[in-house]
């Protein structure tokens, strides 16, 4: 019961960064008709930024939150108006190769930048930890949770009620049609994008507080994002956060499963990504668009 | 942020198309193209099937490239312009097809419309398209890809009006109307042309267009062949022949 | 001229007490009638008043939530909606789909290929029997071009092409004739009713009232999903409530304007016989 | 109807595919052929891999490309065709043969049983749902101890003077994979499943059963990766997880497809030597930041020639069109 | 086709490493090792071989840290480049997969960084390991705790899924079953794996004496902070990989201290070696420190100790040719600063024993066993916060 317990918020802390991360790169794919293969190097750049702002000028991660958005928001912003926005409405594959050669081209530059090494961001606070009823909490994932929180609903009123929110819903369903309303397609897509590697800067500095910062650190997140952002529903804000939290309990409760087959016998956290993949398909059997997707018209 | 809002819903000046050429890719479908729509004016424009009607109303909005030949509102070179800087102009397009932001709401559609005003009066406006048009606050909170096809009509309209527009581009505005709905609808341009807005009409419904409009212009395969009054359009020959089938 | 095709006679369609639920909306409430073999039904109905509806509950792409649709006494919601054309019924959709890819006359050809004959029919004759098709609706010209290019009246063409091509007995016609003019309506009209002279059941739906009293056998008008008013079209557009609902007051003025021209010119022609005309 | 909106945008084009382009690709196999007669080893493997690439490319292209379900779950049938090599060789049988025929029958199983629920999604859901299928293969893989677990089994395979066998056997299952992908487009097969690309309601009511032909393409595309793996297997003589169903397997058809062009019969091969070409001088030349001159290569192609290289053939008016064609997907 | 004679007279090594990829920062040591003995050679003159004196080359490719890619440099390095022989790439499955080509082409290999024993057990001829087997690597941290007072009973493994990592993870059960230790956990997580709470919290209510880890750096990281996360307190904490690497201190900081770590080798080694490289563990490790900066790890010294094993062997063989230099390796039996340099029937080198480092105070020093250590095992580990 209280290993139960454990898991379970075990589960919902991981599951909160990994809706984080999922957020980004689910509005680019699900708004802007975009898989954007660079998410990971983005959650890479803002992980780096984090640790150097660290080790330089000790500045705390939370701190650096804000930062790590501003500055990849810019970087997003760019790229998608200096590059992408080229091939911006070309079929999906053509962009999927382009961040394809965008995250080879980060990843590469971070890795003369910053070497191979395996970097860390140990905090004075870091580990620090409470128990109530035998369960332990880390403070700083706890933390982290909240921010995932706080960070879906403030972006989940952003897109429903400010103007530009609703703009970026229209254009992604019709750009001609925006365009006749007045809107600039090319800036909507470099907020939109912006906004995917702000999101992935904002996971990536969340990321370094417990996981190893390296050029390559993205790709095991970019494919959980995949999956994260289908089980919860394409382009959805409150998707990706239940779709995260899915994603993370089941993980969590994989961990302690244990099968016999024969002789063989095999451990359920050896299969975790198995699991959470079967679950996948279950949820999109029953619910093909996601679990908070709506089918589009 | 823009000229249109807060500007006063009378037109600034004529539209003045000037020689225009357009098409897609090597194809050309517009050829020398010359019309005007002066200042609180409805002008029809016929013609068959692919003449290019539409292409010339995409010229105008900005969603069709133009080769040559200028496009002029009031002071203002529209020539070459991006489509959203010709909603600034205060000229609004409602496309064919209507092309709704179908997983919107029917307000969220609506307020699209007004995406460049900044004024105080967008939700005012807003009551006044429920009451002009009673359907759409039955569906009001409805997903606009939901909506029967003449419903979908009135949304794209009202959706165009929202920005109070000076001039309005329709285009087959009564494509799959019921007849009730397009008489509706004509009264409705009347009420929005008498506000001082110009309409620039394209409609297969011939007659219909010639009705409501003061003068029309005939196009052919890419080329204006004839224009004039609408009531003089009505009785010419030609026209009753093309396009009336009497 | 009306009755012109009519051939068999017995019910080709029943649709009984047929309801459709959307979420909360009931697009189709207890919606009953029967439709003759040979004969052309008229639907028609203000905006959202169910019949695109009605048109794919028909052809089985939707099941409906209440009552049945039987055809030859069969069940069509019992059939999967890619087996409802081996019963031979075919439909177009009010908002075209072409294979956008494919060419004109591919388009046509796949319908000859799987449609009636479920796939069994070979490549060659497919092509051959779209081949006739396409000359018959008037698309032989652009049979080489992608669907895509073509302008919207000439894809409302393909559309009835490719219907045909499933060699139907029964076929529905969902605003095919919008967007055209006056005159193109007119030749689609003779189209239409030789198709069911030879024998093809049609359910027209339209807003072209023009059309629809030209080609209709009987009339059906809903309103809200229901059906408010059923049959000869003179009589249906006598209807005060069919008036109120759907023609309204200017199509009425319109007509009785159309009669005194009419009369006028019948009063002339008696007044002055025709000779070389004028 | 997102399927149909994505395909129409990935812009695929006739059919039957043009017959130059069938041509060249042909012309390319027979060139081909010649590699080992170099007695270059390493190259042989480059080229066997470009053919194993191809292979998968074009079984990708006739569930992704034809039928409009874009699948990145290629790999897993290319694993489970190489482990029944694998698992044919730890049971004392080499044969090419028998191997082929193995995985065909086994991922045609798997592919239509995996089919029934995962073909009923559409679009994105459809591709991530494959992209499950692959990772939870190779994860499932690396637990049972049966195909080695995660430190994989040897494979038995020829000695050095015969390799060349399977560079030949790749050759063949490429060869195979290019003119099933031809006679298919021009059956009424290839008319059903580009039916059911541009419009899975339309085809329907058409009388084309779509279910059926979805499951008829992916498990036709699945034997054609499977056939890859099954000579791929005792080729590279170890098999483990990582190998079977790695990125690189799932991305590079893909990439290469791309890169050289969708939907047209050579695009694939043109895409596939082009990468191999370029990364074997950027391997050689710099070596330490050959993957960052890679990136930026993929980068700048994208943006030259968003169309794929084999646009560049049909190219008519010259560097006016070119131009043209850059701002042609500006947003 | 064998390779061509060594370009003018020069003797070219080649070997596939990991500059990208996952185990970019491994891949570098290892490099690192290379280098450092091809410098010394080609200062010191270069190989003498029956009466002809060469410098020596290595041609590196990166393999991207996979599997396969590696294998096709191989071949690449063999048949394009043709290389002399050939220096392995770092990680067992890359080792792996470089031994197929090394036997298909009949060209030596010696690695030292590929421990898995499977690499071994395939009957290859062609391939020699300088280093210890994996299943060793954590056997000297159970042995150290078992000889402190009180010994340590209870184990618990995590492990990564790699071929490397599980037959480290089996190597210490099965030698804590066979002397009396009771493994009361033991469990794998996937090489992709972002989280480890779930593993952690198993483990911890099993709440044994000493925790291990058979995994690499990354994931050594995890679990690290993971551990500290939830407050699990054990006696000791051994890893496979990690703490030896300075990454893991720098990154870690104070929660580095205290922590074992099982190495193939330390700078407070105390072999002697024979002439013809550095012959002291302690001149080499200088000789690491001016070169690149940084303590000498043991992905250096045993990257260094392949191309020993080479140099003596072709020295031996006084020839060039593959098949001499082979049978030469394997009859090899010096001591280097690494250590022993044998191989048993199969090629790898059961002859070396491991050491046992531990994190003091920020510092890496060698605790087990007793006669090469420089320091004495802080044994039991404090709690957290205190360290
Ligand atoms: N996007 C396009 N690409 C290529 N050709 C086009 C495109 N749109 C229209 N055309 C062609 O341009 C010509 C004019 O088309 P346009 O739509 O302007 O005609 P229209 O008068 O509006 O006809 P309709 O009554 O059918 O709406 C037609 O031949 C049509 O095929
Ligand atoms: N798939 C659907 N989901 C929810 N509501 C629907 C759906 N399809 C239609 N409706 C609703 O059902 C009602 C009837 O729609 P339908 O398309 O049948 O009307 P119609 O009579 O064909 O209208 P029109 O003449 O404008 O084409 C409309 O109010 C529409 O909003
Ligand atoms: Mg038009
Ligand atoms: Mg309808």
């Amino acid at each position: 019961m209280h290993l139960f317990a454990q898991d379970l918020v075990n589960g919902i802390l991981a599951g909160g960064i990994l809706a984080v991360v999922a957020l980004g790169f689910s509005l680019v794919w699900g708004i802007m008709n975009i898989i954007n293969l660079a998410h990971g190097a983005f959650l890479m750049l803002g992980a780096y930024l984090t640790y150097q702002l660290f080790a330089s000028f000790h500045v705390d991660p939370f701190l650096s939150l804000p930062i790590s958005f501003v500055v990849l928001f810019a970087l997003g912003y760019l790229i998608q108006t200096y590059l992408i926005n080229w091939v911006a409405r070309a079929p999906i594959l053509t962009t999927f190769l382009l961040t394809f050669g965008l995250s080879l081209l980060m990843v590469n530059i971070a890795l003369i930048v910053w070497t191979g090494d395996q970097r860390g961001v140990t905090t004075a606070y870091s580990g620090a930890n409470f128990t109530i009823a035998d369960v332990t909490v880390p403070w700083t994932k706890l933390f982290t949770l909240l921010a995932a929180l706080a960070i879906t609903g403030i972006m989940q009123l952003w897109l429903t009620r400010s103007k530009t929110g609703r703009a970026i819903r229209a254009t992604s369903m019709d750009i001609g049609a925006a365009q006749l309303s007045g809107v600039r397609v090319a800036h909507i897509y470099a907020i939109v994008y912006g906004l995917g590697a702000g999101l992935a800067g904002v996971a990536g500095t969340l990321i370094s507080l417990s996981y190893a910062v390296n050029p390559g650190m993205g790709d095991p997140f970019l494919i959980k994002a995949f999956v994260v952002c289908v089980l919860g529903g394409l382009g959805s804000v409150e998707g990706a956060l239940i779709g995260g939290l899915v994603y993370g309990i089941v993980e969590a409760f994989a961990t302690q499963l244990d099968f016999t087959i024969g002789t063989q016998h095999i451990s359920g956290s050896g299969l975790q990504d198995a699991i959470a993949l079967v679950v996948l398909l279950i949820v999109l059997i029953v619910r093909p668009t996601g679990i908070m997707g709506k089918a589009t018209a | 942020m823009t000229a249109a809002a807060n500007a006063s819903r009378t037109a600034v000046g004529p539209l003045v198309i000037d020689g225009l050429c357009a098409g897609y890719g090597d194809t050309q479908v517009l050829w020398d193209v010359s019309l005007h729509v002066e200042p609180g004016e409805v002008v029809a424009l016929i013609g068959s099937n692919g003449a290019g009607k539409s292409s010339l109303l995409g010229a105008v909005s900005g969603v069709v490239k133009t080769w040559s030949g200028t496009v002029r509102y009031g002071e203002r070179s529209l020539t070459g312009l991006e489509p959203d800087r010709i909603v600034v102009a205060g000229v609004l397009q409602v496309p064919q097809g209507r092309r709704l932001f179908g997983s919107l709401s029917v307000e969220d559609n609506l307020r699209m419309g007004a995406y460049l005003r900044n004024d105080r009066e967008v939700d005012a406006d807003l009551e006044r398209m429920l009451t002009l048009l009673p359907r759409l606050r039955e569906r009001y909170d409805y997903l606009a890809g939901r909506l029967s096809g003449g419903e979908q009509q009135q949304v794209a309209i009202a959706r165009a009006l929202m920005a109070r527009p000076q001039l309005l581009l329709i285009d087959e505005m009564s494509l799959g109307l019921a007849p009730v709905l397009v008489d509706q609808l004509v009264e409705l341009l009347a009420r929005i042309n008498a506000t001082g807005v110009s309409i620039l009409i394209v409609e297969q419904d011939v007659q219909t267009a010639l009705e409501v409009s003061s003068r029309a212009y005939v196009l052919e395969t890419g080329r204006i062949t004839l224009s004039g009054p609408s009531a003089q359009l009505l009785d010419d020959p030609q026209v009753k022949k093309a396009y009336l089938g009497v | 001229m009306t009755a012109a095709g009519q051939t068999a006679a017995g019910v080709a369609l029943r649709i009984t007490d047929v309801g459709m639920r959307f979420g909360g909306l009931w697009a189709l409430s207890d919606v009953s009638f029967d439709v003759e073999h040979g004969s052309v039904l008229g639907l028609i109905g203000p905006n959202g008043s169910g019949k695109t509806t009605l048109m794919n509950v028909v052809s089985g792409v939707y099941k409906p939530t209440t009552g049945s649709v039987t055809y030859d006494g069969r069940r069509i919601a019992d059939v999967p909606t890619h087996a409802v054309c081996h019963l031979g019924i075919a439909r177009t959709f009010q908002v075209v789909k072409p294979f956008a890819s494919l060419t004109v006359r591919e388009n046509v050809a796949v319908g000859a290929m799987y449609g009636r004959y479920g796939g069994k029919r070979s490549t060659r004759a497919s092509f051959e029997r779209a081949q006739e098709l396409l000359e018959f609706v008037g698309l032989a010209r652009v049979a080489e071009r992608a669907a895509s290019d073509l302008t919207i009246p000439d894809r409302k063409r393909l559309e009835v092409a490719k219907a045909l091509a499933l060699d139907p007995d029964v076929l529905l016609l969902d605003e095919v004739m919008a967007g055209l003019n006056a005159t193109e309506v007119e030749e689609a009209l003779e189209l239409l009713r030789d198709v069911n002279r030879r024998g093809v059941t049609l359910i027209v739906v339209e807003h072209l009232m023009k059309a629809i009293v030209s080609i209709s056998t009987t009339i059906v008008v809903l309103a809200e999903g229901r059906k408010i008013a059923q049959g000869a079209p003179a009589d249906v557009l006598a209807s005060p409530q069919v008036i109120e609902a759907y023609l309204g007051s200017r199509w009425v003025k319109r007509q009785e304007q159309l009669r005194i021209i009419a009369a006028e010119r019948e009063e002339a022609a008696r007044m002055h016989p025709p000779e070389a005309g004028a | 109807m997102m399927t149909t909106a994505v395909l129409r945008r990935i812009g695929l084009g006739g059919i039957t595919g043009s017959p130059i382009a069938i041509a060249v690709a042909l012309a390319l196999m027979v060139v081909l052929l010649a590699v080992p007669l170099g007695h270059n080893g390493y190259l042989e493997i480059v080229f066997r891999n470009i053919l194993m690439y191809a292979a998968m490319a074009y079984g990708w292209n006739l569930i992704g490309g034809y039928t409009g379900y874009v699948s990145f779950g290629q790999v897993a049938f290319f694993g489970a065709g190489a482990y029944c090599s694998a698992v044919l060789s730890a049971h004392g049988i080499d044969n090419l043969f028998a191997d082929v025929a193995l995985a065909c029958v086994v991922n045609a199983l798997f592919a239509v049983v995996v089919g029934l629920p995962v073909l009923r999604l559409k679009g994105h859901y459809f591709a991530i749902a494959t992209l499950g299928i692959g990772l939870a293969l190779s994860d499932i893989v690396a637990n049972l101890d049966a195909l080695g677990a995660s430190s994989g089994l040897a494979v038995h395979h020829v000695d050095e003077a015969h390799f060349y066998v399977y560079y030949y056997a790749m050759w063949l299952v490429a060869l195979a994979t290019i003119l099933g992908t031809y006679f298919i487009a021009r059956s009424k097969l290839g008319f059903a499943f580009v039916a059911i690309r541009e419009n899975e309601e339309a085809a329907a009511v058409l009388g084309i059963d779509a279910t059926r032909y979805k499951i008829t393409a992916w498990a036709i595309s699945a034997m054609m990766a499977g056939a890859a793996g099954a000579v791929f297997a005792p080729a590279n003589g170890f098999l483990d997880p990582s190998i079977a169903f790695s990125i690189d397997s799932n991305v590079f058809p893909i990439v290469m497809a791309i890169l050289g062009g969708v939907g047209t019969v050579a695009g694939p091969f043109i895409g596939a030597l082009i990468l191999a070409g370029a990364n074997e001088l950027l391997q050689r030349y710099f070596i330490k930041i050959h993957t960052l001159f890679f990136g930026a290569m993929i980068v700048i192609v994208v943006l030259i020639l968003p169309r794929g290289l084999v646009w560049l053939f049909g190219l008519k008016g010259g560097a006016r069109t070119w131009l043209k064609s850059l701002t042609a997907f500006k947003a | 086709s064998g390779p061509a004679a060594a370009a003018g007279d020069t003797i070219v090594f080649g070997s596939p490493v990991s500059l990208t990829g996952n185990l970019t920062k491994e891949g570098h040591l290892t490099q690192e090792g290379y280098e450092l003995w091809k410098n010394y050679i080609n200062a010191h003159g270069g190989i003498k071989v029956g009466g002809k004196t060469y410098k020596v080359d290595i041609k590196y490719y990166d393999d991207e840290s996979k599997n396969d890619t590696a294998a096709q440099l191989a071949e690449r390095l063999i048949d394009q480049d043709h290389v002399n022989f050939l220096l392995g790439p770092y990680g067992s499955g890359t080792s792996f997969t470089v031994a197929q080509i090394a036997e298909r082409k009949k060209i030596p290999m010696v690695e030292g960084n590929g421990a898995a024993e499977k690499i071994f057990n395939q009957g290859f001829r062609y391939t020699f390991g300088v280093l210890s087997p994996a299943k060793r690597y954590l056997e000297g941290i159970l042995q150290m705790a078992k000889a402190q007072k009180p010994p340590a009973q209870t184990v618990g493994i995590t492990a990564a899924s790699d071929a490397f990592s599980q037959e480290v993870a089996q190597g210490a059960a099965a030698w804590a079953n066979a002397n009396g230790m009771k493994v009361v956990y033991n469990n794998k997580y996937p090489d992709t794996a972002t989280d480890v709470s779930s593993i952690i919290s198993a483990l911890k209510a099993t709440n044994p004496d000493v925790i291990l880890n058979a995994g690499h750096l990354q994931d050594a990281l995890l679990v690290q902070k993971g551990l500290k996360e939830q407050n699990v307190m054990a006696r000791a904490y051994g890893y496979s990989v990690g703490p030896d690497t300075p990454d893991f201190a720098s990154s870690l900081g104070k929660d580095a201290n205290d922590v074992f770590g099982g190495a193939q080798w330390s700078d407070a080694v105390k072999y002697k070696g024979v002439p013809g490289f550095y012959q002291s563990a302690q001149e080499y490790a200088k000789a690491i420190d001016a070169a690149y900066h940084h303590r000498a790890d043991y992905h250096n010294a045993e990257s260094s100790a392949a191309c020993l094993a080479f140099q003596y062997a072709i020295q031996r063989a006084g020839s060039l040719d593959p098949e001499k230099v082979r049978d030469a390796l394997a009859k090899l039996d010096v001591t280097t600063f690494y250590g022993i340099i044998k191989f048993d029937s199969r090629g790898i080198n059961l002859f070396k024993p491991m050491v046992v480092n531990q994190i003091q105070n920020g510092r890496l020093t060698t605790v087990w066993p007793a006669l090469t250590a420089d320091g004495k095992p802080k044994y039991p580990a404090p709690p957290w916060g205190q360290r």
